[in-house]
């Protein structure tokens, strides 16, 4: 069947079947995912999870967005790539298992340096949504600000050791990662997950919940994660629901009179390098 | 006064990497705000480097506050007039996936 | 190297040198993760995601109970089968799975119906944990009661729609299911996924917090999940951590004078079949 | 008396799939226990099959009840007394996976 068909062909009807006769979606929220076009960043410790999720869930096309090769040490939580997949671009990877999984759907693997080049993709696609699955601060000013620009949901996620957070940006007019954060960490104080390590499972949370709140978004349901930040904290299993500042209205991105019209300098602005490699840790 | 202080995202490993501490805030003239909470955490609560938690009279770029689950922003930040009991959050965000 | 081998080798070094920095889990952790052995029992929505994340953190043996084949309708949760699996039995497409993932670890598909065979490989094997994945309330007494009299910890997830819970039975002088609950359920108030239908990433979430608490129990973490439930509402995005009863002295099963020393009659006891399959539901 | 009464689990949805649950209980001569709430909510609240929700004058088993995130089993259960501003919940077990 067509992906852009707006009727469900039978065998989709039967795969989806036991999400449909949930009240929540329904054949019109099912046909809604179908007609969706999202964008996932990072096809790592978040990006497996949530695109797995959200491929089976039969989001209509799903580009993802990874310039890394996979690793034998990324395996403990990036759960698409396989021990025979070590050496090669994660995005393909992750692709042909998710095409394996749902050929009803269409995945774009972009293998790209999301910083380098992914403004030009959000201007060419009009994404339904934007999941940010990155590892470090530059990426993620820039893509808070790509998404306020074009007015695109950014569902964000992060992990390290035994904590997670999530919440959505510049949805239903909550704030963005600036209001919250107009300022930018000193560079030393950001730890990534090759540095200070994280448990797959953690990662895992996270990154299902960012597919959860992507299908809530694709279907206008309510009970979206915007102007909340859920905190958890693996090494006691417990999870915060903590209530945000609204959108700032003296925001520079998504304010009433925004300076940021277009991407800046996120590295400058950082102090920081936007790539996700690290060298390896001897630990022996 | 008693409050609860926490630390998250990291932001522990400041102090003891104990995220939870039951804190008894002596009587003064004037009623204790957020301000003068922060001074008291780095005189009393830092173990180390306090440049990672401070930075010009408020928190760092990077740590959010949360009183009583909600964000400091929500209540005047710094000059929150500070009530028995309140839970008060210092959680710097991750930026890990 | 030798899955047996209580030192690691260096390809184990670098595959888990995320989770090895952690001091939670450091090199002594990780030991006794490769040295533990666990029973997955169900390979669906809840033990696709819980025996995927446990393979990767380098559980050293997992074992996996499922008698059901692949379906269609399976796809949207079910997230370690494809669709050129359907048919197949879901114990060997997710062993094949697994295996990919993890060449270190042993992975052991049985394809028997959890209910009439169960008893005969607890008893034969020590596991360290069994996480209940499954679908029905005869086979959660019977796991119930199997785990309590060979002094196994068991992690219980369940989901429906859009909820989920999870707890940890019979650890560390927590109560036991039947210290919760004593008499079963009317067997016409008890909905299945098949009937009820749920959202993939809700049954995700779970999933992958079985994996977590199974990871915490197996490497000795304290805040393990027991005498306490979590109560996950996806609708909203939020969890609620609620205590629970201690071990009840007069429980049937954990109580200080047990009647309960084999399994007994669980269809019987909840008046409910024990199987997950459930006639497809025509929703045109 | 104002108190919170939820249900989840699929309980909701003998309850016109009402989550939450803004009750005031009138004042009465005695105290207000769970035993009297739960003839209460037979009369005010349940909108069809009451034998899903009570029997032998308690909640039928598989429903947990939690009074502030408690289990009832550590609060006397139907005697428990009733306090301003509590928040009981009914949540079915759920058995899907
Ligand atoms: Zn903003
Ligand atoms: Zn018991």
């Amino acid at each position: 069947s067509c992906p852009y068909s707006d009727v469900l062909s039978s065998e989709e009807i039967v795969r989806y079947s036991r999400q449909i006769i949930m009240p929540q979606i329904c054949k019109s929220g099912q046909i809604k995912l179908k007609e969706s076009k999202i964008l996932i960043v990072g096809a790592g410790g978040l990006g497996c999870p949530a695109s797995l999720y959200l491929a089976a869930a039969g989001v209509g096309e799903i580009h993802i967005v990874d310039y890394d090769e996979v690793e034998l040490s990324n395996l403990h939580r990036q759960i698409l790539h396989y021990e025979h997949d070590i050496g090669l671009p994660k995005v393909q990877s992750a692709s042909e298992k998710l095409k394996r999984l749902n050929s009803n759907i269409k995945i774009v693997p972009l293998h790209i340096h999301a910083f380098s080049s992914i403004t030009d993709f959000v201007q060419k696609n009009k994404y339904d949504a934007v999941l940010d699955c990155t590892d470090n601060a530059p990426t993620r000013y820039l893509l808070n600000d790509i998404c306020v620009i074009h007015n695109i949901p950014l569902v964000s996620g992060s992990a390290l050791q035994m904590e997670g957070q999530l919440t959505v940006y510049h949805y239903n007019n909550g704030p963005c990662y600036r209001c919250l954060f107009p300022k930018p960490p000193p560079a030393h104080t950001v730890t990534n997950c090759g540095d200070g390590g994280v448990l797959g499972s953690v990662c895992g949370v996270i990154g299902v919940l960012q597919a959860l709140e992507t299908v809530k978004i694709l279907t206008q349901m309510e009970g979206v994660l915007s102007g909340r930040l859920l905190i958890f904290d693996g090494s006691e299993t417990t999870f915060r629901n903590v209530k945000l500042r609204q959108r700032v209205t003296t925001c520079e991105v998504c304010g009433d009179n925004p300076k940021i019209k277009e991407p800046v300098d996120y590295e400058q602005f950082c102090g920081a390098r936007a790539h996700d490699k690290v060298v390896n840790i001897n630990i022996l | 006064m008693h409050i609860t202080v926490e630390f998250g995202g990291g932001a522990e490993l400041l102090f003891d990497n104990k995220k939870s501490h039951d804190v008894t805030l002596p009587e003064k003239d004037k009623e204790w705000i957020i301000k003068d909470l922060l001074i008291w955490i780095k005189d009393n609560l830092l173990k180390e480097r306090p440049e990672l938690f401070l930075q010009d009279e408020s928190v760092r770029p990077g740590i959010l506050v949360l009183i009583n689950d909600a964000d400091w922003e929500l209540m005047d930040t710094v000059n929150y007039v500070i009530q028995e009991n309140d839970r008060i959050l210092f959680i710097s965000t991750l930026h890990g996936g």
